[in-house]
C-alpha cells in the first residue's frame, strides 16, 4: 500500500476471495479510497475485476473472511444489495441498467420513490422535485417526464448517474462503475468524464474499471491493478505513470501493439477481388458506397448519430438493409439476400452487442466457435469430432483465451475473454469481406493487440476489411484508409497513415456538403 | 310410516293419472331390500381358489364409488384368501387397456372392471378373452356377448334407475315439469342410460312434461355451469333439473345460482355422500337414486369367484340392492362417510354372510 | 415485454414485432386503440349476442357477471408472479387444496367455518413458500417446482376430502359469495376490489414499479436497491394466497368442493392473463386486462350457449377468438405504427 | 441453460446456482454424477418397489415397459419445440384429434384405416402449421397461439366424433400397436427407435445443432446462416406429426379413442421432458433423458400401486419425486463443484 495517510478510507477492501467451482479467481483482494478519489481498476481479461466488483455489490458471495467497509464500517461480507444505498454504495449497471419505456424519474426514482404515506402512492410531483434537483446538481437539464428511450445517449448516462446518487448528501459515498465507459458513446465521453470529476471534487469516492488506458491516465487518481486474481500493486499515483507503465502493471510486460501496418503491409489484391458496397441504406444509414480492396483495412468512422452503428448490421444482415454488395461479378442484394448467401459469399461481421447477437451466452466455447462452419465442414449426418477440437484449439491458442476448455460455458468466462472467443469464431473461416463493429471492447490492452494484429492478418489473408469503431488509436493502428460517416453517408474518404489525433479532427471536423 | 310421510309430501298433489303411476314408481324405489336372495346356485371348489390374484380395473379411482368397491372386493374375495391387485384407469382408456394387459401379463386370475364399456378397450378385453383369463365386466350393462364361462356381467340397472329418477319428477310436479336433463356423453354406455333411461320415461309416460337436454362430457365441465344459465335464461319456466350422474350436481347448482334460479329441483343418480348431504339440507337436491357400492363388490365376486373356479357365471343377474332418497326418507340414513361403506344405507347387510354360504366358507 | 418475451425471445426482432414492447413510443391514438381495443371488441360482441338471443338485459347481463367463478382470483394470481417473470403451474392446485381442505374440514371433521377456512388459506400460502423457498432460494427451475409442487397439492387435497367432492357447508355460508349487491354476487364484486387494488398498486405504488424492475431485468433491479429476493417470495406468497382465498369462498358459495374441477381453470385463466397483456397496459401482464380478458370469454362462451350452441362449438369459439383477438391487436398496433 | 433458464434468469446467480448452465465446467466426475444420477435413482427406486412388492421380475418389468402410453412420442414433441425455445400448450389437443379422427372415420364413417390415418396425421401436421405460422410468421406469443389452437383442436377432435368415445376399430390393427416384440409391444420399441433417432439427430448432427442455437439465441443463430425460421417452423411441424401418430398408434392399440382423456397427457409429458433435462445431457432439453424421466415416472406409479397405493397417495408421489429429484440433482452438483 502506497499511501499511508491517517484518514479513514471511503471504502476499503481487505482479504476478499472467491472460489467457482474449486477455482479461486480472486485471492485476498484489497484496495482503498479516500474521499473524492477517483480510483481505477485495471488487470487482464480474467484476472477478477468483475468478480471483486460483483463481490462488493452482492450480487456474488464472498469466501469467508475478509471486509468491506465504507468510511470505516464494515458492510460484509455478505454484502447486501438492498442496504448498498443507505451503507454509501452505489453501482452504475455496465448497459445503465435503464428500462426505455418508462420516464426519467421513474427511471432514477425506482427503489428510492416518494409516496403518500396512507395512499402509499408514488408522488410523483415529490419524485419528478428530487430528480430535477439531481439534475441540476450534476448540471444536466433534463426533463424528468421524458421517456428513456427517446433520450440521447450522454443524458441516458446521466440518468443511471442521477439513480445512483439521489438523496445522497452531496460529496458523500461511493459510486462504482463497471466499464460504464463502454456504453457511452464517444462524444458523450467528455460530459461524462466531467461528470465524475464533478463528483469527486465534491468529495465522493469512484471506483471504475476500464480497459481504456488513456481514460485511466485522464480520469484516474490513483489504480489498482489485479493479475490472475491477486492484487498485485494498489494506490499507484496515476501521476507517476504513463502508457507504457500502465501497460506494464496490466500485463506484466511491455505490450505495445507496435507498427502493425508496417509489420503487415497491405497487399495489393486483384481489382477484380475487390468488394463494393453501393447505395447502402436502413436505420441511420442512408447511403453508403464505397469499394474496398483485398488486403486492405478500411476504416470507418464518425459521430453517434453519424450511421456507424448501424452499418455494421446492415452489412451483416442482423437488420433489413437496401442496397447491395458486388464482389468478383456476384451482386448481393441486401434486401432480399440471406444470412446463408452472405456468409457464401464470404462476408462476415463480427458485431459489438456480444450477448445479443455474438455469443450463445449458454452454450460452450466449442459450441459456439464452430457453429458458423458447420454447414461447409459437417455431413449432414454427422458433425465431426476432429475438425471442431481443432478449429477450437486453435482459437483458443491464437488468442490466449481463458479459461482453456473447450467445454467451458461462455457465460462464466470474463467478458473480454468472451470477445476474443467471438472475434476467433468468425475468423476462422477465410472472410472475403470482414466487417468488424467495435473489436476491441471490453478487452485488455495485451488482447487488443493481439485482436489488431489478427485484423491485419486477415487482411494480409486477402480478406477486404470494414472496421467500424470510434477508437479512434485503433483506428490509426490498423486502418489503410479511413472513411467518416456524416447523417448516414461516407462525408470522407481519407487515405493513411493516421495518427490518433488526425482521425480524431476527421471526425469532428466534417466538411458539411458532402464527400471529400 | 313412509307412506304416510310420502302422502305429506309431494303425492299429495300428485292428481293426474300420469303422476299417480309415477308415484307408485317411487314408492316402490324408495324402499330398503329387506334380505338377501342368492343371485345362483353354490359354486364349489372356493377353496382352492386361495393364492390367487384378481385384478380390478376401475375406470377411475377420482370416482368414490370405485374406491369402496376396490375395498369391499378385497373383503370379499379375501374370504376365499383370493388376493385383489387395484390398477387405476384414470378416466382413459389406454391407462384401462393397459391395466387390463397388466392383469394378463401377471397372469391373474379374473379381471374385474368397473364402468369400462367394452369398446372403450376393445382390444385389452379381446387380448384378455384370448388368454383364458375370465372377465367380469361391471357397470356398464346388465348383460352383452361373450361365454358365460369366461365373459360376466354386472351392473345396478342404471337405465331403471335412470327411469326412476325421472319417474320421481313426473310424480313431484304432478307430470307438468319442465326440466332440463344433463346428458353425459362420455360413453355410448352413459348414452343409452339417458336414452333408455330417463328421456323414454319422460317420452312414455308424461305427455305434458316439457323436455331440454344439454350435454356434457367430462371435459367440459367448465363450460356446464354457464352452459345451465343460459338455459334458464332462454327457458325462465324450468323447475326440474335431472342429472343423470352425481358429479354434475355440483356445476349445475353454480349454473343455478347464476341465473338466481333457487327453487329448481335437482334429482340425480348415484346416492353420493355429497349429493345426499345435500338432499338433507333441501338445497336443491330432492330427489337421488343410487346402489350398494359394497353389495355390488360382492356380487361381482361371486361372478369372478364362479367362473375361476371352473362354473358359468350367471347371465343378467337383477342387482336388488338400489334405492331413491327423497326427503321423506333421507332422514333415516346415517350420512357419514363410514355408514356409506356398510352399505347399510340400502336396507339389509346379510348378503356378506349369504355369499360366504353360497361359495362354501361361511363358519 | 419483459417476462412475456422472455418465452419469446424472437419476437421482438423483424420482421414480426410481437404486440407488446414497444408499444408506450407509439403515438398517442394509436395507444389508445390499443388499450381499447379489446374492450371494444367485448361491447361489440356482447352486444351482438344480446340481439341474436332476445333474452332480457338484466338476465343477458347477470348470466354473464354472477357467474360464480374463482376465474379473476385465479388470474390475479397468475399475474402476481407473471408479473415478476415467474412461471407458475401450481396455481389450481392450490386451489383445490384450499377448497378441499375448506369443506372437508367443516363437513368430514366438524370444524367451524372460520377456523377451517383460516386452515386452509394457511395450507394455501404454505404451499406458496414451499415454491418459493424452491424457486427463489434454491434456483430450480420454476416450471419443474411448479409441477411437483402442484401435484403434491392435489394430492393432499385429495387426501384430505378423502377423493370425493365434500358438500354440506351450512347454506348459509353461501352468502359469502352469493349475497347479492346491486343485483350481483358477493363474489363479482370481490374480483372487482381485488383487481381495483392490484391495479392501483401496480400502476402507482413503488411496489408496483420494483415488481416491473424484477420482471424487467433482476440485476438492474438488485443494482437499484429493490429487494429483488423478497419481490419474488412475495409474488409466490400473494399468489397462493389469493388461490387460497378463491378456494374457500368458491366452497362457501357452492356449499362443497370438488377438487377434480380445479384443473379446469388452468387453460382459461393462462387465456384471460395472456390476453389481458393485449389491453389497457399493452405488453404487461395487467390486472385490469386480466379482469376484461376474462369477461370477455365469458360472454363470448355463455352467448353462444345462448344461441343453442354447446360443446365443441365453444371450444372452437374460445380458441378462435383468443388467438383472433391477439393478432388483431398486433395488427392494428403494427399498421397504427408504420 | 438457455431456453430452460429463460424462465429463470436469475438462477444462474449467486447464491443459488441453477441445475443446468454451466454443468460442461464441472470435472468429469461430476459430470457424470450428474448425468446418470437419474437413471442411478430409477435403478434403487424400482429395486425397491421390486423387492417390496414380491412379484416375479418379468411381470414387474413389463408393468413398466409394456404400458400403452403416448407419452414417450408426446414428450418427443415437446422436447422438438422446447429445443428450439417454443412453448406448446397445444400438444395434447392435437394428439385427440388425431385419434379422434382416426377412430370416427373408420368407425363412424366406414374410411379404410390406412386412409384414416393418413387424413389423421395430416390434418394434425395441419394444426402444427398453423401454430407455426402464427408464432413464427405473425410473431404472436406462442403461449396465447397454441392456447387458442389448442382449444379450436380440441372442440374439432370432439365434433368429428360427436362429442363421445368412438371405438370399434379392427381388432388386428391392435398390432401395429400391440404385437409384441422381444416380450415387449410395438409401442414401446416405436418411442426406443424414436428416440435414439432425435437423440442422435440432436446431438450428433448439423441440424441438432442448429436446433441448439435457435434454442439458446435466435439472433445469434441467425447471424451465423442458420435459417432459423425454417428450424423453428420444423419443430411445430415434427411435433405435431408425433401428436399425429401418436393419436393414431393409440387409437389402433385401444381400438378407438376419447378424446376427452387426452388432456391428462399434459402435465406428465411436461414433467418428463423438464426432469428429463437433469439427466443425460444436464440442463438441456434431450430426448434421451425425456425417455428415462417417463420410465422413471411410470416406475413410481407402477411401484405404488403394487405395494397397494393409489390415488392421492401417487399424486404426492409424483411431485414429491420430481422436485426432488431436480432438487437432488441441483444439490449434488454444487456439492461437487465446490
Ligand atoms: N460464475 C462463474 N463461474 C465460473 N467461473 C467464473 C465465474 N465468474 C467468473 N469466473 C472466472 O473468474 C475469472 C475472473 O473473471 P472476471 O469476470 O472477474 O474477470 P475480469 O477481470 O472482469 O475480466 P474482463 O476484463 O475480461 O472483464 C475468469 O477466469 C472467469 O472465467
Ligand atoms: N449465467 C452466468 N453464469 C455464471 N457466471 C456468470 C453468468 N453471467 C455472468 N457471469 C459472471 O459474470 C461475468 C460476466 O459479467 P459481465 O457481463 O459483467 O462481464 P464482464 O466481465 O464485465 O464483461 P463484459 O462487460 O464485457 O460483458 C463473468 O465473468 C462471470 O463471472
Ligand atoms: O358415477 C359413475 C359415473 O362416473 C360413471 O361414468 O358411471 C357409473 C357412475 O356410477
Ligand atoms: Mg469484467
Ligand atoms: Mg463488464
Amino acid at each position: 500500500m502506497t499511501r499511508a495517510d491517517g484518514a479513514v478510507p471511503r471504502l476499503e477492501v481487505r482479504g476478499l476471495s472467491k472460489t467457482f467451482s474449486g477455482v479461486t479467481v480472486l485471492r485476498d483482494a484489497h484496495l482503498r479510497l479516500a474521499p473524492g478519489e477517483i480510483h481505477a481498476l485495471v488487470g487482464q481479461n480474467g484476472s477478477g475485476k468483475s468478480t471483486l466488483i460483483k463481490l462488493i455489490s452482492g450480487v456474488h458471495r464472498a469466501d469467508p473472511g475478509g471486509e468491506v467497509l465504507v468510511d470505516g464500517t464494515a458492510i460484509g461480507p455478505p454484502v447486501h444489495a438492498g442496504r448498498l444505498h443507505q451503507q454509501g454504495l452505489a453501482f452504475v449497471h455496465q448497459d445503465l441498467g435503464l428500462i426505455n419505456d418508462l420516464t426519467v424519474a421513474e427511471n432514477v426514482r425506482v427503489g428510492r420513490h416518494a409516496v403518500n404515506a396512507v395512499t402509499r402512492r408514488i408522488d410523483r410531483a415529490a419524485d419528478r422535485a428530487a430528480v430535477r434537483q439531481t439534475f441540476a446538481f450534476l448540471g444536466v437539464p433534463i426533463d424528468p417526464d421524458a421517456t428513456v428511450g427517446s433520450l440521447d445517449p450522454s443524458e441516458r448516462v446521466a440518468v443511471a448517474v442521477a439513480r445512483a446518487l439521489q438523496e445522497r448528501a452531496e460529496g458523500s459515498g461511493v459510486v462504482v462503475f463497471d466499464e460504464s465507459s463502454r456504453a457511452i458513446p464517444h462524444e458523450a465521453l467528455p460530459a461524462f468524464y466531467a461528470m465524475v470529476r464533478f463528483l469527486a471534487e465534491q468529495g465522493t469516492a469512484v471506483l471504475f474499471v476500464s480497459h481504456d488506458l488513456k481514460e485511466v491516465l485522464a480520469l484516474g487518481d490513483r489504480v489498482t491493478a489485479l493479475r490472475n486474481g491477486r492484487v498485485v500493486e494498489t494506490g499507484v499515483d496515476v501521476a507517476a505513470l504513463d502508457e507504457a507503465a500502465l501497460t506494464r502493471l496490466v500485463l506484466g510486460r511491455d505490450g505495445a501493439p507496435g507498427d502493425l501496418i508496417g509489420h503487415y503491409p497491405p497487399v495489393s489484391g486483384a481489382p477484380a477481388e475487390s468488394v463494393t458496397l453501393s447505395g447502402i441504406g436502413g436505420g441511420r444509414v442512408r447511403d453508403v458506397t464505397a469499394t474496398l480492396r483485398p488486403g486492405e483495412v478500411v476504416g470507418v468512422t464518425g459521430t453517434i448519430d453519424s450511421g456507424l452503428l448501424d452499418l455494421p448490421g446492415l452489412l451483416g444482415g442482423a437488420r433489413s438493409a437496401r442496397g447491395s454488395i458486388r464482389r468478383a461479378g456476384r451482386a448481393l442484394d441486401l434486401a432480399r439476400c440471406s444470412v446463408a448467401e452472405l456468409l457464401d459469399a464470404g462476408v462476415v461481421m463480427i458485431p459489438q452487442d456480444r450477448h445479443g447477437y455474438g455469443l450463445a451466452m449458454d452454450l460452450t466455447v466449442e459450441e459456439n466457435v464452430t457453429i458458423p462452419h458447420v454447414g461447409a465442414r459437417a455431413r449432414p449426418w454427422s458433425l465431426g469430432r476432429a475438425w471442431r477440437r481443432q478449429e477450437t484449439d486453435r482459437v483458443l491458442e491464437r488468442y490466449d483465451v481463458r479459461p482453456r476448455g473447450r467445454d467451458t460455458v461462455v457465460a462464466t468466462m470474463s467478458g473480454g475473454n468472451q470477445q476474443k472467443v467471438l472475434f476467433g469464431k468468425w475468423l476462422l473461416g477465410e472472410p472475403r469481406l470482414l466487417v468488424l463493429e467495435e473489436p476491441t471492447q471490453a478487452v485488455d490492452v495485451g488482447a487488443r493487440a493481439a485482436l489488431l494484429e489478427a485484423t491485419r492478418q486477415a487482411a494480409q489473408h486477402g480478406a477486404a476489411v470494414l472496421y467500424v469503431s470510434s477508437e479512434v488509436e485503433d483506428l490509426a493502428a490498423v486502418c489503410d484508409r479511413l472513411l467518416v460517416l456524416d447523417d448516414g453517408v461516407v462525408a470522407r474518404d481519407l487515405t493513411g497513415p493516421f495518427t490518433a489525433e488526425s482521425v480524431l479532427g476527421a471526425i469532428f471536423d466534417v466538411p458539411t456538403g458532402g464527400p471529400a | 310410516e313412509e307412506q304416510s310421510a310420502a302422502e305429506a309430501g309431494s303425492a299429495a298433489q300428485a292428481t293426474s293419472a300420469e303422476a299417480k303411476a309415477a308415484q307408485q314408481v317411487v314408492e316402490e324405489a324408495t324402499k330398503a331390500v329387506e334380505s338377501f336372495e342368492a343371485p345362483g346356485d353354490a359354486v364349489d371348489g372356493v377353496d382352492q381358489l386361495a393364492g390367487k390374484t384378481v385384478y380390478f380395473v376401475p375406470a377411475t379411482y377420482q370416482v368414490p364409488v370405485f374406491q369402496a368397491v376396490a375395498s369391499a372386493l378385497e373383503n370379499a374375495l379375501g374370504a376365499a384368501d383370493v388376493q385383489v391387485e387395484v390398477c387405476d384407469g384414470k378416466a382413459n382408456p389406454a391407462n384401462m387397456a393397459s391395466c387390463i394387459q397388466q392383469g394378463i401379463d401377471a397372469e391373474a386370475a379374473a379381471i374385474i372392471t368397473g364402468s369400462i364399456p367394452t369398446d372403450l378397450a376393445s382390444v385389452a378385453f379381446e387380448s384378455a378373452q384370448k388368454a383364458g383369463i375370465p372377465v367380469v365386466n361391471t357397470m356398464t350393462a346388465p348383460a352383452g356377448p361373450g361365454d358365460p364361462a369366461q365373459y360376466a356381467y354386472l351392473t345396478p340397472d342404471y337405465v331403471a334407475l335412470q327411469s326412476r329418477s325421472a319417474s320421481w319428477v313426473i310424480a313431484d310436479s304432478d307430470a307438468a315439469a319442465n326440466v332440463l336433463y344433463i346428458q353425459v356423453t362420455d360413453t355410448p354406455a352413459t348414452t343409452i342410460w339417458a336414452e333408455q333411461g330417463a328421456l323414454a320415461t319422460y317420452e312414455r309416460d308424461c305427455p305434458d312434461c316439457e323436455v331440454t337436454v344439454i350435454k356434457a362430457n367430462t371435459g367440459q365441465l367448465d363450460k356446464l355451469p354457464s352452459l345451465v344459465t343460459s338455459e334458464l335464461t332462454k327457458n325462465p319456466d324450468i323447475d326440474y333439473v335431472q342429472t343423470e350422474v352425481d358429479f354434475l350436481v355440483q356445476p349445475t347448482i353454480d349454473g343455478l345460482q347464476t341465473a338466481n334460479a333457487t327453487s329448481v329441483k335437482i334429482a340425480s343418480m348415484d346416492g353420493t355422500l355429497a349429493a345426499l348431504q345435500q338432499l338433507e339440507g333441501g338445497q336443491l337436491v330432492s330427489s337421488e337414486v343410487g346402489f350398494n357400492a359394497d353389495a355390488l363388490a360382492w356380487y361381482a365376486a361371486d361372478q369372478a369367484v364362479r367362473m375361476m373356479a371352473g362354473q358359468p357365471s350367471n347371465t343378467e343377474v337383477a342387482f336388488p340392492y338400489q334405492r331413491m332418497f327423497t326427503a321423506e326418507n333421507i332422514d333415516d340414513l346415517d350420512l357419514t362417510p363410514e355408514a356409506e361403506k356398510t352399505g347399510a344405507w340400502y336396507g339389509s347387510t346379510d348378503y356378506q354372510d349369504g355369499f360366504l354360504e353360497l361359495w362354501g366358507l361361511a363358519g | 415485454m419483459t417476462t412475456i418475451t422472455e418465452h419469446e425471445p424472437d419476437a421482438s426482432s423483424d420482421p414480426a414485432p410481437d404486440t407488446a414492447s414497444r408499444a408506450r413510443r407509439t403515438p398517442p391514438y394509436a395507444q389508445l386503440a390499443q388499450r381499447f381495443s379489446l374492450i371494444g371488441l367485448w361491447v361489440v360482441m356482447g352486444a351482438v349476442f344480446f340481439v341474436l338471443a332476445d333474452v332480457p338485459l338484466s338476465n343477458f347481463l347477470q348470466g354473464i357477471f354472477a357467474r360464480q367463478t374463482p376465474l379473476v382470483f385465479l388470474g390475479m394470481a397468475v399475474v402476481a408472479t407473471m408479473a415478476v417473470g415467474e412461471f407458475d403451474l401450481s396455481f389450481p392446485s392450490v386451489y383445490a387444496l384450499s377448497g378441499s381442505t375448506v369443506a372437508s374440514l367443516v363437513v368430514l371433521h366438524g370444524w367451524s367455518f372460520p377456523l377451517a377456512a383460516l386452515a386452509a388459506i394457511v395450507l394455501a400460502v404454505l404451499f406458496g413458500a414451499v415454491n418459493a423457498v424452491l424457486v427463489v432460494r434454491a434456483g430450480i427451475n420454476s416450471v419443474i417446482v411448479t409441477l411437483g409442487v402442484g401435484s403434491v397439492a392435489l394430492g393432499l387435497g385429495s387426501w384430505i376430502s378423502e377423493e370425493t367432492s365434500v358438500s354440506g357447508l351450512d347454506f348459509t355460508l353461501s352468502n359469502i359469495a352469493l349475497a347479492r349487491v346491486a343485483g350481483l354476487p358477493m363474489i363479482f364484486w370481490y374480483g372487482v376490489v381485488l383487481v381495483v387494488v392490484a391495479a392501483y398498486v401496480m400502476s402507482a405504488t413503488p411496489l408496483g414499479r420494483h415488481m416491473l424492475f424484477v420482471g424487467a431485468n433482476r440485476d438492474v433491479a438488485r443494482l437499484a436497491g429493490i429487494p429483488v429476493t423478497r419481490v419474488r417470495v412475495g409474488a409466490w406468497l400473494t399468489s397462493s394466497l389469493l388461490c387460497g382465498v378463491a378456494g374457500v369462498v368458491t366452497a362457501a358459495g357452492l356449499g362443497g368442493f370438488n377438487a377434480t374441477s380445479a384443473r379446469e381453470y388452468f387453460l382459461p385463466a393462462f387465456a384471460s392473463v395472456f390476453l389481458g397483456t393485449v389491453a389497457v397496459v399493452p405488453g404487461r401482464f395487467n390486472p385490469l386486462g386480466m379482469f376484461i380478458a376474462v369477461y370477455f370469454l365469458i360472454t363470448g362462451v355463455f352467448g353462444l350457449q345462448l344461441l343453442g350452441y354447446q360443446g365443441w362449438v365453444t371450444d372452437v369459439f374460445y380458441g378462435g377468438v383468443l388467438v383472433a383477438a391477439v393478432a388483431a391487436s398486433a395488427y392494428v398496433q403494427r399498421r397504427l405504427r408504420s
